[in-house]
């Protein structure tokens, strides 16, 4: 699994297009899934609930010993969900209207085609393999458990009581083992006393399960349960009793997890450039709107100061012509006095 | 950070700092268990529930009443409400502290909290909202930083570097304001992957718009409800713009609140007709969402329209307090109460008193962080070495950003 | 004071509006129905007379029959106080002849179902809404619904009335059929009864009123229930039911299987004597190209098929098992090539198709359901085609005798029915009808499995006891015996997909290892044992050992000596 | 063969990678295009 800064990010992605890979991609738009991919076919009319499948289990992947031993088939009255120390439980129901006795299935990681944890996982630590398995990478993982969130089965489980390097714990499908030639077989299939688990490629695998809905009419439900659920997945069932009845949920729809946020992450980029765009214009024009309210407040004022000049000038001259005009009067005044005095000393 | 709050509680022995330093040591405490016992030792996470309240309450509420942040930057620069630009400085340094604290608390819930910068350093993701999301809140706590250093630089009186980073403030509140759509939206966009697993009522392909709108209202709120705590208990750091405006700041945010909260509420209305949902509301969870949505929506609004109308204060708050619980509400609706709502009873989630004790400390760390920072930088009054620009013609102390901006811009 | 009214209107009211919406919804919200299913009753009669007529003003009356009738025996009242008699036989319509114009029959209804209450109060019984209380009646959302189980005629029931010392024929013919069966003159325009032709009602009669045939509910209805009732009223003891609740009721049809099973118990040898519809004891099904009409195709030269017609009457509770038109031959509506009548199903497909339980395969696939059969036959695939030999069990041979030294039976050839059943009679006259086995000490007691010696003490089969315990199965069942009279056919339940044979194959030869992409649909050898073993444990309801108890079946591997 | 995608899953994650490097150029790019749009200005007070 190659690991890639951001900026081998750029390169990769670079590359692409020199490769030309979005042009081929552009040519294929729709995904079918690794061709060649192996799966597991689970018949839950043949399946005895031993629990063989989870000893197997157990042991090729080295996991730690059970509470309880696997030939205590007590554990099965209660319904169990995988955790950490188990990648697989099988779960038994009984009294289902329409069966004749109770009705076992296995539960595990279904890995799908379109894997939501892998959609969901902001590193990258999941992988869907060519040869069909899910696996996880403990090297980057951050256990943020937005994985669990994500998967529609509940599949992933997380080592909660590790205080620092918690793993994310989950069927692999034993691709590690099968590719590395120690397995030819998952572990669970391999212990399978009568084939309720068939192991092959799921072109193949789909084919069986028409071929024995067909030889058995009334049988089987007519349904190959993760032939299109959420996209499809490498896990496929069959059931002589409604899905629903053994705990599985028949309402999540074909629609795969990388479908359903694709819109929300197609917004992205829009946001991130209209926004500042948008934005800007908005200052802009509050801008310019607050500048011209600026000029109209200065404009107001030197019209007040000049006013207030005329005005003034106005009051000076008032003031000059009025002086003069005391003083003359003073200056004529002083003159017939001086007449009036002339004339009393002549007599 | 710790080593803060006890310097600051040995100096001064309030009730408050009693109490504070209580909370503390017990977070204290609970951060050793976390850390050597594992999630398992302090939360009730399960392999059904992943996320419980670190991330419903500490991130998602964290998040979305950290917006203030830049809803105040936003109105302020971009839209030119000057007279709000005294709110600001504490808007921003809430958001930042908000975000450092929601970054904090992920080092509690995340496995391996070391490795947090993986997704942009070592090997991204791009598929997953969580990598948008954490892109997003990545840089948009280094803006808010750099948005906040001029009140720190002004207190430690470097005024040259100062001056340049207010020169960005344009160009990094449209940042601001564009990683916090996306972000906030995502947070959202993250329930998306699990329409099996949250209920019909809660679940919608608007959920990034609801997050987005609500998280606006949730914004303005927040502000309002800061600024009547600081009142209280910070008056004697404030400056006369400050308290000059701050009921300016009161009355314009409630009128937006109400509008964003009408809008908010008109689109979770869409968003039932849309997947056709109206037979759910006749269940339990149907009762509930009603709540939600009459209650902490609805009437919020219809208050705070009120309380504008009659100009009344007190009204107003009550109003920011019920919309911010009503977010938090929603939040945890989303996150916990309506996640998982097929599970039976014994396998749902409930946290446990170390989770909400944890809660709880990062709170009161924010508050002492605050605090510290407020009683000695200039947030709620302007440094008076760079009181000049505040009194330039006409308006507030926004000029020199205004300026600036032009300079920012200008070469 | 006022500015706290003003403040708190706007929100209160939206509390209250939310209030309302919250309980309204919660009420719109749930659905579970307001009838409990036991409480249905059988005579439950929805009147709704007036709907013929158009829309009704209020919902239909929900009339309870028995309810009615029980209060007129007490009253010692009878049934003519609510159905008028016409040509000596009560109209089953309440009150009135003919059905008239909607006013009058409202008119009836009202007065007369209204009054009655009125009368009984006034005299101080207990008794039925009175007048005004419309919706008492004209109950919109009844509380009880209809449990009404449809009845049906068998042969045990057919006897009981043609036995029955009380329903004398009605002309000097010994035998009573007269009484109750009858087909439709044309030319006389009367119903008549001709010897020979008695049928099914339902041929006639059918779901719903055609012209002037009666709908098989009304028919019935007169015919049986009125015949009931004369009785009733001549003081016979031994009467059917007349109440709705005894045919149509749970507790009522359980009384008349129980009185069957009595009358089963004292016949000899428990046999019930057939019926005399002069049906042939042997039938021989061969394509008679008169019958393919005009278009008359050369018929396909097969070997016919030797029908041993008595036996299955005695197999089947009445005709229409098989013969669900009418009682011809089945060629006459499943022609070669299929016709209109016969839905176009050809003959070959009316003889052989499994989809169904009326062709001769369909019925005797549904046999090998029975826990004795399903061991083997559960795992037998449902579309393999059955090899040749199978095919000859049934499409034997003609005896020379009948085919005039010709090598095979030809178009040319037309036997008279009576010709065919002789010949059938001597075709299955031979027939070895016990399962065929191999010689006790030729079946190996045990089978030794060392597939699994890695792990667990080889595993031993008790393979004789098995094969014994399956022969015991097919035990007087005649069926089986015929089908499995082969000697090796019991084997191939398991040793299956090889001829039989005395030493069949090893299952190794075929079982190797799982998975193996060029037979996807072949098990592995562990997963062939375990699914033969289990599988068929499974199917026959055996609980011991149980499929996950190893050690029942590989005893614990012994520890070697160091 | 290598270039063709068979899963949604692996084509997003290709598209997607560019697309957010493409984000982070165009940010930049617009900024400094809105600087080259307003850089002659004679009023640098409008923006």
């Amino acid at each position: 699994m190659r690991r890639r800064t951001f900026l081998g990010l750029l390169g990769a992605a670079g590359a692409g297009i020199v490769l030309g890979k979005s042009a081929h991609a552009g040519g294929n738009k729709q995904f079918e899934g690794y061709p060649e991919s192996f799966g597991v076919l689970f018949d839950a009319t043949r399946c005895i609930g031993c629990r063989k499948c989870e000893a197997g289990c157990n042991k090729v992947n080295e996991l730690p010993a059970p509470d309880r031993p696997f030939d205590d088939l007590k554990v099965l009255d209660v319904k169990r969900r995988t955790n950490a120390k188990t990648y697989t439980v099988v779960n038994r129901y009984d009294n289902i209207p329409g069966a004749a006795g109770p009705v076992y299935r296995k539960f595990q990681c279904n890995h799908c085609l379109e894997p939501a944890c892998a959609s969901s996982c902001f590193v990258r630590a999941y992988t869907k393999t060519k040869q069909g398995g899910v696996i996880w990478d403990s090297s980057v993982c951050v256990g943020c458990r937005y994985c669990m969130i994500a998967c529609p089965f509940d599949v992933p489980t997380f080592e909660y009581s590790e205080p620092l390097t918690p793993r994310i714990r989950k069927c692999t499908l034993c691709s590690p083992l099968i590719t590395s030639g120690k397995l030819a077989v998952p572990g669970c299939v391999g212990a399978c006393p009568n084939e309720s688990l068939v192991y092959g490629k799921r072109a193949e695998l789909i084919k069986i399960a028409r071929e024995r809905i067909r030889m058995f009419p009334g049988r089987y439900v007519d349904h190959i349960y993760g032939e299109r659920e959420v996209g499809g997945t490498n896990w496929l069932y069959l059931s002589g009793v409604p899905f629903k009845a053994i705990g599985m949920r028949e309402d999540l729809g074909t629609t795969s997890a990388p479908e359903l946020t694709s819109g929300a992450l197609a917004t992205v980029p829009v946001i991130a450039v209209t926004w500042p765009v948008l934005l800007t214009g908005i200052y802009a024009v509050s801008k310019r709107r607050e500048k011209i309210a600026r000029e109209e407040r200065l404009q107001a004022v030197t019209k007040v100061q000049e006013e207030a000049k005329a005005k003034l000038a106005q009051a000076k001259a008032q003031a000059e012509a009025d002086k003069k005009a005391t003083v003359e009067r003073e200056v004529k005044k002083a003159l017939e006095q001086a007449a009036k005095a002339k004339t009393t000393e002549g007599a | 950070m710790s080593t803060e709050q006890t310097a600051v509680k040995k100096t001064l022995l309030t009730p408050f700092n009693v109490v504070a330093g209580i909370i503390v040591l017990i977070g204290v405490a609970i951060t050793f268990l976390r850390f050597t016992k594992g999630l398992a030792g302090v939360t009730n996470l399960s392999d059904n529930n992943p996320w419980g309240i670190w991330i419903g309450f500490d991130l998602l509420c964290g998040v979305a009443l950290a917006a203030g942040g830049y809803t105040t930057s936003a109105a302020c620069y971009v839209f030119g409400l000057k007279r709000y630009h005294s709110a600001v400085r504490p808007a921003i340094l809430t958001a930042f502290l908000g975000y450092s604290l929601v970054v904090l608390a992920l080092h509690y819930d995340v496995g391996r909290p070391w490795r947090l910068p993986y997704p942009f350093f070592v090997q991204p993701g791009p598929t997953s909202v969580l990598f948008e999301v954490g892109l997003c809140v990545f840089l948009y706590l280094i803006t808010l930083f750099i948005e906040w250093t001029p009140a720190c630089l002004e207190w430690l009186g470097y005024k040259k570097a100062r001056n340049i980073i207010v020169n960005m403030t344009l160009a990094l509140t449209i940042f601001g304001v564009v990683l916090s759509t996306m972000h906030q939206s995502s947070l959202g966009a993250l329930f998306l992957i699990a329409p099996s697993k949250l209920h019909p009522l809660w679940y919608s392909t608007y959920l990034p718009l609801f997050f987005f709108v609500s998280s606006i209202a949730a914004g303005l709120s927040m502000v309002i409800f800061e600024g009547t705590l600081s009142h209280r208990y910070m008056h004697h750091k404030m400056d006369e713009t400050y308290l000059a405006e701050h009921d300016h700041v009161t009355f314009g945010f409630a009128k937006g609140a109400a509008l964003v909260l009408a809008c908010y509420f008109c689109l979770k209305v869409v968003g039932i007709t849309m997947d056709n949902n109206w037979d759910y509301l006749g269940t339990g969870f149907g009762a509930w969402f009603l709540l939600e949505l009459l209650g902490f929506v609805a009437l919020p609004c219809l208050l705070y329209a009120m309380a504008v109308r009659e100009r009344n204060l007190r009204l107003i708050r009550w109003s920011a307090v019920l919309t911010v619980l009503g977010i938090v509400l929603n939040r945890f609706n989303v996150c916990l109460v309506a996640f998982n709502w097929q599970l039976p009873r014994a396998d749902r989630y409930f946290p446990s008193w170390m989770e909400i004790a944890i809660s709880i400390f990062i709170v009161t760390v924010g508050l002492l962080v605050f605090r510290f920072i407020a009683s000695r930088m200039p947030i709620f009054y302007e440094h008076p070495a760079h009181k000049e620009h505040g009194l330039e013609p006409g308006h507030g102390g926004q000029a020199p950003e205004v300026k600036s901006a032009g300079h920012g811009f200008g070469h | 004071m006022k500015r706290g009214r003003l403040l708190f209107r706007w929100p209160g009211s939206l509390l209250v509006c939310a209030a309302i919406s919250i309980i309204c919804i919660k009420a719109y919200g749930k659905k579970e129905p307001l009838i409990t299913p036991e409480s249905g009753r059988p005579d439950l009669v929805t009147i709704d007379t007036l709907a013929a007529f158009g829309k009704l003003e209020l919902p239909p009356v929900t009339f309870f029959h028995d309810k009615h009738t029980e209060v007129l025996l007490k009253e010692k009242k009878d049934c003519k106080t609510c159905h008028l008699v016409e040509e000596d036989k009560l109209s089953l319509t309440f009150k009135r002849s003919k059905a008239t114009r909607p006013a009058e029959i409202k008119q009836i209804y009202h007065s007369n179902c209204i009054g009655c209450h009125m009368e009984m109060a006034a005299a101080g019984k207990k008794s039925g809404p009175p007048d005004g209380m419309c919706r008492s009646c004209h109950n919109a959302e009844p509380k009880v619904t209809v449990a009404r189980l449809d009845f049906e005629v068998n042969k045990i029931l057919h006897y009981r009335h043609v036995s029955s010392k009380n329903i004398p024929s009605k002309t000097t013919d010994k035998d009573n059929c007269n009484r109750c069966h009858h087909v439709y003159d044309k030319e006389a325009k009367k119903i008549v009864y001709v010897k020979g032709k008695e049928a099914t009602c339902g041929y006639c009669h059918l779901e719903k009123q055609k012209d002037d045939v009666k709908s098989l509910r009304l028919a019935s209805h007169v015919e049986c229930v009125l015949c009931h009732l004369d009785l009733a009223n001549k003081e016979v003891k031994e009467i059917g039911p007349y109440v709705c609740g005894g045919c149509h009721g749970k507790d009522g049809q359980a009384l008349v299987a129980k009185k069957n099973q009595e009358v089963v118990a004292k016949l000899p040898n428990k046999e019930i004597p057939r019926l005399k519809a002069d049906q042939p004891d042997f039938a021989l099904i061969t394509l008679d190209p008169k019958l393919e009409g005009a278009k008359a195709v050369k018929p396909v030269v097969m070997n016919p098929v030797a029908f041993d017609h008595k036996a299955h009457e005695k197999y089947n509770d009445s005709c229409q098992v098989c013969h669900h038109k009418n009682l011809d031959s089945c060629q006459t509506c499943h022609s070669l090539l299929g016709k209109k009548e016969g839905g176009s199903v050809r003959f070959e497909a009316a003889m052989h198709l499994r989809a169904t339980n009326q062709s001769c395969l369909g019925c005797h696939g549904e046999k090998q359901a029975a826990l004795s059969c399903a061991g083997c036959h559960s795992h037998m695939d449902k579309i393999r085609r059955p090899d040749d030999a199978t095919c000859r069990q049934c499409h034997m041979p003609l005896p020379k005798t009948v085919l005039q030294g010709r090598g095979e039976i030809r178009d040319d050839v037309v036997l008279t029915p009576k010709q065919k059943s002789g010949v059938a009679e001597v075709m299955l006259k031979g027939r070895n009808m016990k399962p065929g086995v191999y010689a006790v000490e030729d079946i190996p007691e045990k089978a030794v499995i060392r597939a699994l010696v890695d792990q667990y003490e080889p595993a031993e089969m008790p393979h004789r006891k098995i094969v014994l315990t399956l022969l015991k199965g097919m035990k007087d069942n005649q069926l089986a015996g015929y089908f499995h009279s082969e000697q090796g056919t019991i084997c191939q339940g398991c040793h299956h997909n090889s001829p039989a044979a005395k030493k069949p194959p090893r299952c190794e030869n075929c079982h190797g290892k799982p998975f193996d992409p060029r037979q996807p649909n072949r098990p592995g050898l562990q997963a062939a044992f375990h699914g033969e073993c289990m599988g068929c444990h499974k199917a026959m309801k055996i609980p011991k050992p149980a499929a996950t108890a190893c050690t029942e079946c590989h005893k614990e591997k012994k520890k070697e000596p160091a | 063969m290598e270039n063709t995608f068979y899963s949604l899953q692996e084509f997003m994650l290709h598209t997607k990678s560019l697309v957010y490097i493409l984000m982070g150029g165009m940010i930049l790019g617009i900024l400094g295009f809105w600087l080259y749009l307003t850089g002659r200005d004679e009023d640098k007070d409008i923006k």
